[in-house]
């Protein structure tokens, strides 16, 4: 399996891409089959840190609170475009956080999620000690964040993946 | 037959036996002179066996075919004057090769002399033979050249190399004015054939272009006859060995030049025109020969400036051109090789035998060389034109000639006053030579004891003034049927009958000979004293030196003056290079559609032409912007133009360009790439440049503002010009009908790049390769600046991190996105022939893919995981592409005749496959090496230059 | 439409013309990218502008070419993209091998004297 | 009736769209900083994909997928390197 | 453009809804690019075109696609899928260099940004700014 | 040739034999230079014999009275719709010259050039297949693409060796080159803009049906692309590029791209005769007057070239331009209408000259090691001296000795350079009898022989060119002369060394020339009736367009419902094929 197929996660995904992307036939399933193969056996040259999924079923909860979070971030930062930076009620800066999790796939998601999420940006992060630094556009408190992207994310992530 | 055969070895002859004699040992002196020898021996041979046929009047002609097409053939053809000629150059050829392998020192490499020797025999036979008259100026011009490697035999020396040079450029420019006359000639001839030319004369005269080309023909005659104002050459040429002196520039190559005045005579002369110039440039070169040559203190030079005035001589004779001067030419002309390459040779055996050719150091040799003192005695009064002596007779013709001509000019009433004080100067200097070198008391320091030469080195000057002698004094005897002949073939049928006597009784010639006798004597002796130790020359001929003008010239005409010019009409800098490239288009553009009707209408503005017009403020905007901030932020200058380059894109998709866009946005990030790895190269400008704000670089950046604006606008209506015609009938039409049916795929512009037009794509993919390999072979060789050899700054920087901690979370994703690039890669690839895609693209995505996994790590980290060797993708897919397309061969269809069909597999069904495909395939692999060659070869040199302090990692070859 | 992408054209020349004859390398190679988009562009103007009709066609039945860009100026956009980018990337190359062999990024190769 | 409020819906979007590339257009311009510079192209990116898959809906046709796909996958590869000759001095190192 | 049409009113309007909301988060994205004072706030504001804005076009042009189409027309989500997985990459490189870039006492700031948090006592750069 | 029956492989040899050796050559590794020199070798003797090939062809094919032009349809895709090869007499000469000095260059490289650089050897080929397309391609855009290939391979080997000079002078080459490129893109978009077509004859043939503002945009288009190539034959003011490129390139490099600035030349010959030519109608002997004015300036640029510039190797390449000038001039004459002989001197001329240039600039290299590049008679002037009265003093005392001093021990290899260096001088400066005086002569001849009625005068313009075509001759003798002198005669001591493998192709060369002096009755017979073809572009065209397609044919399913098209081919293209001789 994993000399021949290393990826099997990545390699289905590839596989449910190109159908996507082409037509689901079974030609197009063959052929994707091999790209994906390939495409597999070639990511696995650079072995990067291969994902060690241990609960699916919380992705799709993930999923679906980040699709809400980012909804509501979308609004708010809207809000803070319309009203102008200048209003006195927002003040942006940057939040130090730690982070428990080690997998560098977890943080990867992360990072897609604080990223993905407007009013938050990802600065910087201090692999050895889990140090996060965060940019944040509308400023309430620190600890605000801290319990926020501990609870909601963090936990999750933890779960799914380590 | 036998006797065109002979004329033929008469022209062949001395060729081959130059080639031989390149060929022998460099010390071999006997074996040369023995094969010249003989080859003149032949010459003269072949001469005397012609000898009845030319006195018959027959006039031989023997054609060898060469350049027919333009009336190029080696004709040659003998008549008596040639007859007459040829009989000099090989007799007096034979008596100077006898003198030569005695002149000539041990150490000089003999197989050059001879060969050369030999070549310009040939040469010369060529010239005097020729039938025709362009060939007549090939021999012409090859024996310039011949007497260029004569004069610079000894080319250690100074002299002999300024005088080859000197020489060679006067007389060849001369040659090539005559090629233009001989041209012309031909024209109003209607052939290039010799005898049609002189039997055209009637024509040619008439003719408007008469004047130039009569001019033209006179400056090739005069310059090799080393005629005023071009007779500076042939004193400089006495640079040259004895032996060739006597030869070439005194005894024949300098009587080619009044050869052809002869020769063409009666196709050319009788004008007033001819008279004048002929005449009057002859007179001029008579006289200023004669004077110059009483003050030289050379022998040689003595003899030069001797010739010169007697080649000034039978000119004047040419110009006159009655019957009677034409015969004391051609008279003269012989008489003259005759004693001049006597004294020649005597000259060269005093300097061979003192060390010294200097007069003014010479004195009383009639002591120590009482033989030789004789001949050149004897040889000098034929010079002075003493009686008894051959000159006496020509010279005493001339004189005739001179009193009795009378064509009413002005020239013609001076002519005999001339006539007598040039002949006077030449008795002067020839008495002169006689009373400096071989009287007066011994001289005391000479570089070496002077005794008479050996026998047979005297001999051919002994012969040659028993020829004089004899003419002299049995003038008809000797000459006369030969002169006879020769003459008849100058002037033609209504030759005088003329007698050679002695003695014609008391006459204006004879009074005008006294004249010169007496006064030639008083001109020498009253100032013998300033004349003998004096300067070269008077002061006023030193400040006439020709010479050092014709250098002066040259050095301006041909160094300063190009210098200049080049200055002025060139430039080196690429920027006005590319302004001049500009402004030519520009004007071109302008003068060419300044009568097109510039009607335009009022455009309809409705949304999508607002949107339109949006989109391209911005890319303007991004433009200009780009233009502008180039200089001094070359960062933000390159992301302005990904702005400009995005909206291009855009306008793509906006215009029904789907490959288009597709294409140029990853051409677009493969560009960009390379732009920012080729900036971390370029040090940065944090200081303005010197005189950036200055006045002139101000209006310099105006005036090219301008330009650019004027370019702009101009590229703008020509657009509009088009865009606003509707279009007619084109192939793309041909293309979208059949791209289906015909090319197999519903993407036609992939169809047209892979089928119809596929050729296009081979050597397009073949620019890449190219230019991919001459990247990869610069970089190997790349030198950075050395503000840049330095790890740069961020790196540096104390505090900073290592790379891995920056990129830990792209990083990761980085490379699991490789996966998806390479399934895009593949996508593209598959969609191509029926929807935007293609090799090229998927080239180019998969290769942006590899530059991630670089720019996400770092190059020892991607190249220890991943091996590419991009030389061999690049082989595989130019060969693939080349298979592909030879493959339509197997079944009788031109190169790149692409085949589609369906193939039925198992399971999966019908599947398309197209044999554009494979060739698509190749594209890809192509693009992918080429691509990934140059951005990691520029990768690289970060390795090359600084290396790191890191662990080093198994690196593996990626070429 | 015309008019705007005659406009753009003319801008692109425009501003590639003017760094074409300016004295920095680096400024040289940036007009030569502005002046291949422009050039690019006229090139494909050449088939005349469409609107939403890329010359995709259906698979058989009757094509009205008139309906349809004109493919033949895309595909030669296309080679003429393809060779650009690869002159460009000699073009980079030469320049910055030019500044270190001369110590300057001037053209010639040295500073102008004056 | 549904054609017209798509008409204007798809009108309204593009000018918004154009509009945003305007905007980002100036961030590039203006900068102050490389960053924002590099931001701001990213920007117009994002929104030149976005603008493909309106003109195509407009259009009523697919042919632009493929170029926004292209830029959804790989217009990032112009930020980050852009992002890391600003972050390291060099693009690969 | 006759498939705009084909459309039922249903579909037209959640299309319409979709491009309008989507075209305009963008827009607003831009406006933030403009407006916000510092480098960091404005790498908030092209989010909005990247998560919402994407994705309801993307979304919009699904469905639209696939009414026209009669089949469903999903490979327009990649689309969705990968900006969202290539934001973040952009965003976190541009963040980190910009943060780099202001740590850099030679090039100055518009935003207090906190210090590298072990940071080594700053030296004089010997150096010239290369 | 043979319509319907197999078609003529051959003609794509001279492109695809070193296309594909070039390629196969990637496969080993630069070290395997010896590998790579035979492969070289091998594919330029293959191309030299599909040349003779070819050549022996075109002309059986005129001697039994047919057309001249072989076709080959790339894809089998009818005119206009595919790319053609179109093989004429001229392009067969040409891609035979290219081959002929293809071998001395690449033998000449393996005395040591190969090794100074990366992938010498594919970069030859990719330069030979660019130039042998170039001639015979039938398209437009494809001769861009060739004119591309061809440049990128001149871009790598021009800078092969690498080092300042030479990356001073190829960035100089580039950007010229980009910017000619550009203006040549511009030239193709417009005549497809205004004629719908890019085979060259079609073009010709569509040239017929232009309305007065589409003629003048194409006429436009003619003076982009005219400019473009006029920048490639380095007319002045368009060729200051050329010196220094050539010049700072490697000798072998320098000898084969002799060939390029002909590319150039031959371009506008084809271009102008073939679509601007006599029988043009209204655009008949459109930028005549450009090419005859220009050739001339050129040519007098290039003479000022060849006395002015102090190096040897740069005097080559003025001398390149002079015989460049040559040639467009009398394209100017021919396009004028001033008969055919002209142009059959100048091709012939042509063959010579660059075979000549290419010589030089073998000989150039070698003879300059360790020259003092010091051209100026006047050595002493820095002193203070006056140059003139050392100089010409020389029958005063002291030097009217002939005492002479023992030659100089010389080596045979310098011996035979200076020979040749002579040879190719006297070549290069007209001098009979080598074919550059023949070929002069010829052009003259044809010059008046055409142009001059009886008692009447020759145009001003003639006499300049004829005049310039002398002077520029004399020019060259005497700057080269200088040269010979003084670094063959005047230098003394050791001389540097020269590889017998240096020789050789040297050697070849005059060979070479020297054929081509005995044999110039064929040869002028060859290009006299090459220029008459090419003065009957009729022939040509019909040729090309006999099969051609009409643009507005469909496939069946595809014909029914348009009688638009319909229409228009009762008078459609057709017609007007046949209607354009
Ligand atoms: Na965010
Ligand atoms: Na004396």
């Amino acid at each position: 399996m994993s000399r021949l197929v290393p990826h099997p996660v990545l390699s289905a995904v590839l596989v449910l891409m190109w159908l996507f992307l082409t037509a689901f036939t079974p030609g197009h399933l063959v052929l994707g089959t091999l790209i994906a193969l390939g495409a597999g056996w070639t990511v696995e040259h650079l072995h990067p840190p291969r994902p060690v999924f241990r609960r699916w079923r919380a992705i799709p909860k993930l999923m679906v609170i980040v699709a809400l979070d980012i909804l509501r971030s979308n609004i708010s930062v809207a809000r803070v475009l319309v009203l102008g930076p200048d209003h006195p009620k927002y003040h942006s800066g940057f939040v130090q956080l730690t982070l428990r999790m080690r997998d560098p796939n977890a943080i990867a998601v992360l990072a897609i999620i604080l990223t993905g999420t407007p009013g938050t940006a990802w600065i910087e992060f201090d692999q050895e000690e889990g140090r996060l630094l965060l940019h944040v556009l509308d400023l309430r408190s620190d600890d605000d964040w801290q319990s926020l992207i501990h609870d909601r994310y963090e936990a999750l992530l933890l779960e799914i993946f380590e | 037959m036998v006797e065109q055969n002979l004329l033929l070895m008469l022209v062949l002859t001395p060729f081959v036996s130059a080639a031989l004699a390149a060929t022998l040992p460099i010390g071999a002196r006997n074996a040369e002179a023995w094969l010249a020898g003989l080859t003149m021996i032949v010459s003269l041979v072949i001469l005397g066996v012609l000898y009845p046929a030319v006195t018959g009047g027959e006039n031989i002609t023997g054609t060898v075919y060469w350049v027919s097409s333009i009336g190029l053939d080696l004709t040659f053809r003998i008549d008596g004057f040639s007859w007459l000629f040829m009989v000099l150059v090989a007799g007096i050829g034979f008596l100077v090769i006898l003198y030569a392998r005695y002149y000539m020192s041990p150490d000089d490499p003999a197989p050059r002399l001879y060969s050369s020797l030999l070549a310009f025999c040939g040469a010369m036979s060529g010239l005097l033979l020729s039938g025709n008259i362009i060939m007549l100026v090939v021999f012409w011009e090859l024996t310039s050249i011949v007497s260029f490697l004569l004069i610079g035999y000894w080319f250690q020396r100074q002299d002999a190399r300024d005088g080859a040079r000197m020489s060679l450029i006067v007389t060849a420019s001369g040659g090539l004015c005559l090629m233009v006359a001989m041209i012309l000639l031909g024209q109003i001839a209607g052939s290039y054939d010799l005898d049609a030319v002189l039997a055209a004369g009637a024509k040619i005269t008439g003719h408007r272009l008469y004047p130039v080309v009569l001019i033209l023909f006179v400056l090739g005659a005069f310059t090799k006859s080393a005629q005023f104002p071009f007779h500076f050459w042939l004193p400089n040429a006495m640079a040259a060995p004895t032996p060739v002196s006597a030869y070439l520039h005194s005894a024949t190559m300098v009587k080619a030049g009044v050869f052809v005045l002869l020769r063409f005579h009666p196709a050319l002369g009788g004008t007033d025109l001819w008279f004048q110039i002929v005449t009057g440039i002859g007179l001029t070169t008579l006289l200023l020969g004669a004077v110059v040559a009483l003050f030289r203190h050379d022998l040689k030079g003595l003899l030069a400036y001797s010739t010169i005035s007697h080649l000034g001589l039978i000119t004047a004779l040419a110009g006159i051109g009655t019957p009677f001067a034409l015969v004391a030419a051609v008279f003269h002309i012989v008489n003259h090789a005759v004693f001049k390459a006597s004294l020649f040779m005597a000259a060269g055996i005093i300097d061979h035998e003192t060390g010294t050719r200097d007069m003014r150091r010479l004195s009383g040799l009639a002591r120590a060389m009482p033989v030789t003192a004789a001949l050149a005695i004897i040889a000098s009064g034929a010079m002075a034109g003493v009686p008894l002596l051959n000159g006496f007779l020509s010279k005493e013709m001339f004189f005739e000639a001179t009193y009795v001509w009378n064509n009413g000019g002005s020239l013609d009433s001076f002519a005999p006053i001339v006539a007598v004080v040039a002949g006077a100067f030449s008795a002067a200097y020839s008495l002169r030579f006689i009373v400096t070198v071989f009287f007066g008391p011994p001289a005391t320091d000479l570089p070496q004891e002077p005794h008479e030469p050996p026998l047979l080195m005297r001999l051919p000057v002994a012969i040659l003034v028993a020829i004089c002698l004899a003419v002299g004094m049995f003038p008809q005897q000797v000459l006369g049927t030969w002169l006879q002949t020769a003459s008849l073939a100058v002037v033609g049928p209504d030759l005088p009958r003329f007698s050679l006597k002695i003695w014609h009784g008391i006459n204006a010639p004879l009074v005008m000979s006294m004249i010169a006798m007496g006064l030639g004597a008083l001109i020498y002796l009253l100032p013998r004293r300033l004349i003998d130790s004096g300067e070269d020359g008077t002061r006023l001929l030193r400040r006439l030196d020709f010479a050092r003008g014709f250098d002066w010239l040259l050095q301006s005409l041909t160094i300063r003056l190009p210098r200049l010019a080049l200055r002025v009409l060139s430039t080196a800098g690429l920027q006005a290079q590319l302004r001049v490239q500009v402004l030519l288009a520009l004007a071109g553009a302008w003068f060419v559609l300044r009568r097109l009707d510039w009607n335009v209408p009022m455009p309809q503005i409705g949304a999508s032409e607002l949107v339109f017009a949006l989109l391209w403020l911005v890319g303007g905007t991004c433009a200009v912007g780009a233009a502008w901030q180039a200089k001094y932020h070359r960062f933000a200058a390159l992301v302005l133009m990904g702005g400009a380059g995005l909206v291009t894109c855009a306008t793509f998709v906006w215009l029904s360009a789907p490959d288009l866009a597709v294409t140029q946005l990853l051409v677009e990030i493969a560009t960009t790439a390379l732009l920012l790895l080729g900036l971390r190269w370029l040090p940065k400008r944090d200081q303005e440049i010197p005189g950036d704000q200055s006045f002139v670089s101000r209006s310099r950046r105006a005036r090219d503002l301008l330009i650019a604006v004027a370019c702009g606008t101009g590229m703008t209506a020509l657009a509009l010009a088009v865009l606003l015609t509707a279009p007619g009938a084109s192939v793309g039409d041909w293309f979208l009908r059949n791209a289906y049916v015909e090319g197999g795929g519903t993407n036609v512009v992939n169809v047209i790049l892979v089928d119809f037009r596929a050729f296009d794509t081979f050597g397009e993919i073949t620019v890449l390769a190219t230019v991919g390999l001459t990247v990869y072979a610069l970089l190997r060789r790349f030198r950075p600046a050395p503000e840049s050899v330095e790890r740069p700054r961020p790196q540096l920087d104390a505090e900073e991190q290592a790379l891995e901690a920056y990129l830990f979370v792209p990083s990761v994703l980085m490379q699991w996105l490789f996966a998806p690039i390479i399934a895009l890669a593949a996508y593209l690839f598959f969609r191509g022939h029926d929807l935007p895609g293609g090799g090229f693209a998927a080239g180019v995505t998969l290769a942006i893919g590899l530059l991630l996994q670089y720019v996400a790590a770092n190059v020892r980290w991607v190249e220890a995981r991943i091996v590419v060797l991009p030389v061999r993708w690049m082989a595989a897919g130019l060969t693939i592409a080349a298979a592909v397309g030879a493959g339509s061969w197997i079944f009788g269809y031109p190169f790149l005749s692409a085949h589609a069909r369906y193939l039925d597999l198992p399971l999966i069904g019908q599947v398309p496959f197209s044999t554009a495909m494979l060739f698509d395939f190749g594209v890809f692999a192509l693009v992918l090496g080429a691509i990934v060659l140059m951005l990691i070869a520029i990768a690289h040199q970060s390795l090359r230059v600084a290396p790191r302090a890191r662990p080093a990692e198994p690196k593996e070859e990626t070429a | 439409m015309e008019l705007i992408l005659a406009l753009a054209i003319g801008v692109l020349v425009g501003s590639g013309v003017w760094l074409l004859m300016r004295p920095r390398s680096y400024q040289v190679i940036v007009g030569l990218c502005l002046l291949a988009y422009g050039v690019n562009l006229f090139i494909f103007a050449m088939g005349r502008l469409y609107v939403g009709a890329a010359p995709i066609m259906p698979k058989g039945g009757f094509v009205d070419p008139t309906a349809y860009a004109d493919p033949l100026p895309q595909a030669l956009v296309l080679t003429a993209i393809v060779i650009s980018f690869a002159t460009t990337a000699l073009f980079l190359v030469l320049m910055i091998a030019s500044r270190g062999a001369t110590g300057t990024d001037h053209v010639d190769g040295k500073e102008r004297q004056s | 009736m549904t054609a017209e409020i798509l008409r204007f819906a798809l009108g309204y979007a593009q000018i918004a769209l154009i509009l945003a590339l305007a905007l980002a257009c100036w961030r590039m311009l203006l900068g102050p900083r490389a960053q924002d510079r590099v931001l701001g192209l990213d920007t117009m990116y994002s929104i030149a994909m976005l603008l493909f898959l309106v003109i195509g809906m407009g259009n009523g046709n697919v042919f632009f997928f493929e170029g926004a796909l292209v830029i959804a996958v790989l217009g990032f590869v112009t930020t980050v390197i852009a992002a890391k000759f600003l972050m390291r001095g060099e693009v690969i190192e | 453009m006759r498939h705009l049409e084909q459309l039922p009113p249903w579909a037209a309007i959640i299309v319409a809804l979709f491009v309008v909301v989507g075209a305009t988060l963008t827009l607003l994205g831009g406006v933030g690019l403009v407006r916000l004072k510092s480098f960091y706030q404005r790498l908030h504001a092209p989010t909005l075109g990247y998560s919402y804005g994407t994705l309801l076009i993307v979304l919009a042009s699904m469905l639209m696609f696939s009414l026209t189409e009669g089949r469903a027309v999903v490979h327009e989500l990649m689309i969705g899928v990968f900006i969202m997985i290539t934001t973040p990459i952009t965003m976190l490189m541009l963040g980190r260099a910009a943060l780099r870039r202001d740590r850099d006492r030679k090039l100055g700031h518009d935003e207090d940004v906190p210090p590298r948090h072990h940071a080594v006592p700053p030296e004089d750069d010997p150096q010239g700014d290369a | 040739m043979n319509d319907g029956a197999m078609p003529d492989h051959l003609m794509i040899a001279p492109i695809l034999i070193p296309l594909v050796a070039g390629a196969l050559m990637l496969f080993y590794s630069d070290r395997n230079r010896q590998t790579k020199l035979i492969m070289g070798l091998v594919a330029v003797g293959l191309t030299f014999l599909a040349s003779i090939e070819l050549m022996a062809d075109v002309k059986s094919a005129t001697e039994q009275g047919g057309t001249v032009v072989g076709l080959y349809r790339l894809g089998d895709w009818p005119v206009p719709i595919g790319i053609v090869l179109v093989l004429d007499r001229l392009s067969a000469m040409m891609v035979m010259l290219t081959a002929l000095l293809a071998a001395p260059s690449l033998i000449y490289a393996a005395a040591g050039w190969q090794g100074k650089g990366q992938h010498y050897h594919s970069m030859f080929q990719f330069l030979l297949a660019g130039v042998n397309g170039s001639f015979l391609t039938g398209d437009l855009f494809n001769l861009f693409v060739f004119f591309e290939v061809m440049l990128a391979a001149s871009y790598g080997l021009m800078l092969h060796g690498s080092g300042p000079q030479r990356i001073k002078a190829g960035l100089h080459y580039l950007a010229v080159n980009l910017a000619a490129s550009l203006l040549f893109l511009i030239g193709v978009a417009l005549v497809y803009g205004t004629t719908g077509t890019l085979n060259m004859a079609d073009i010709g043939r569509a040239l017929y049906w232009l309305d007065d503002a589409e003629r003048l945009l194409f006429h436009a288009a003619a003076t982009f692309l005219g400019l473009a190539f006029l920048i490639k034959a380095a007319a002045w003011p368009l060729g200051f590029w050329l010196p220094p490129t050539y010049g700072a390139a490697a000798p072998p490099a320098a000898a084969i791209m002799a060939i390029m600035t002909k590319v150039g030349v031959y371009v506008i010959l084809r271009l102008s005769l073939l679509v601007l030519g006599p029988d043009a109608g209204l655009s008949a002997g459109f930028g005549a007057s450009v090419l005859m004015i220009g050739g001339v300036l050129t040519m007098g640029f290039g003479m000022i070239g060849v006395l002015g510039t102090p190096e040897l190797v740069r005097k080559g390449g003025y001398l390149a331009i002079i015989s460049s000038g040559t040639v467009l001039a009398a394209v100017g004459f021919a396009q004028a209408g001033g008969g055919s002989s002209m142009l059959g001197g100048a091709l012939y001329y042509m063959i010579g000259s660059t075979a000549a240039i290419a010589a030089f600039f073998l000989i150039a290299e070698p003879v300059s090691r360790d020259d003092r590049g010091d051209d100026d008679d006047t050595p002493a002037e820095a002193d203070g001296f006056d140059p003139l009265s050392e100089r010409w003093a020389p029958m005063g005392l002291g030097t009217v000795e002939d005492t002479t001093a023992p030659a100089s021990q010389r080596t045979v290899s310098w011996l035979t350079m200076a020979i040749c260096f002579g040879l190719v001088a006297a070549m290069l400066a007209g001098l009979p009898p080598m074919p550059g005086f023949i070929g002069k002569l010829a052009i003259l001849r044809g010059a008046v022989q055409d142009n001059l009625p009886a008692g009447g005068h020759l145009p001003v313009i003639l006499w300049a060119y004829a005049a310039m075509l002398i002077l520029s001759g004399l020019g060259a003798l005497i700057a080269l002369m200088r040269f010979g002198i003084r670094r063959f005669w005047a230098e003394e001591g050791p001389t540097p060394r020269i590889l017998a493998l240096e020789v050789v192709p040297v050697v070849m060369l005059l060979g070479m020339i020297g054929l081509q002096t005995l044999r110039s009755d064929a040869l002028l017979g060859y290009t006299n009736a090459t220029a008459g073809a090419l003065l009957e572009p009729g022939v040509y065209r019909n040729a090309v367009l006999a099969d051609a397609q009409d643009v507005r044919a469909a496939p069946v399913q595809n014909l029914a419902p348009d009688p638009v098209a319909d229409d228009q081919n009762a008078n459609g293209p057709n017609a007007a094929a046949e209607g354009a001789q």
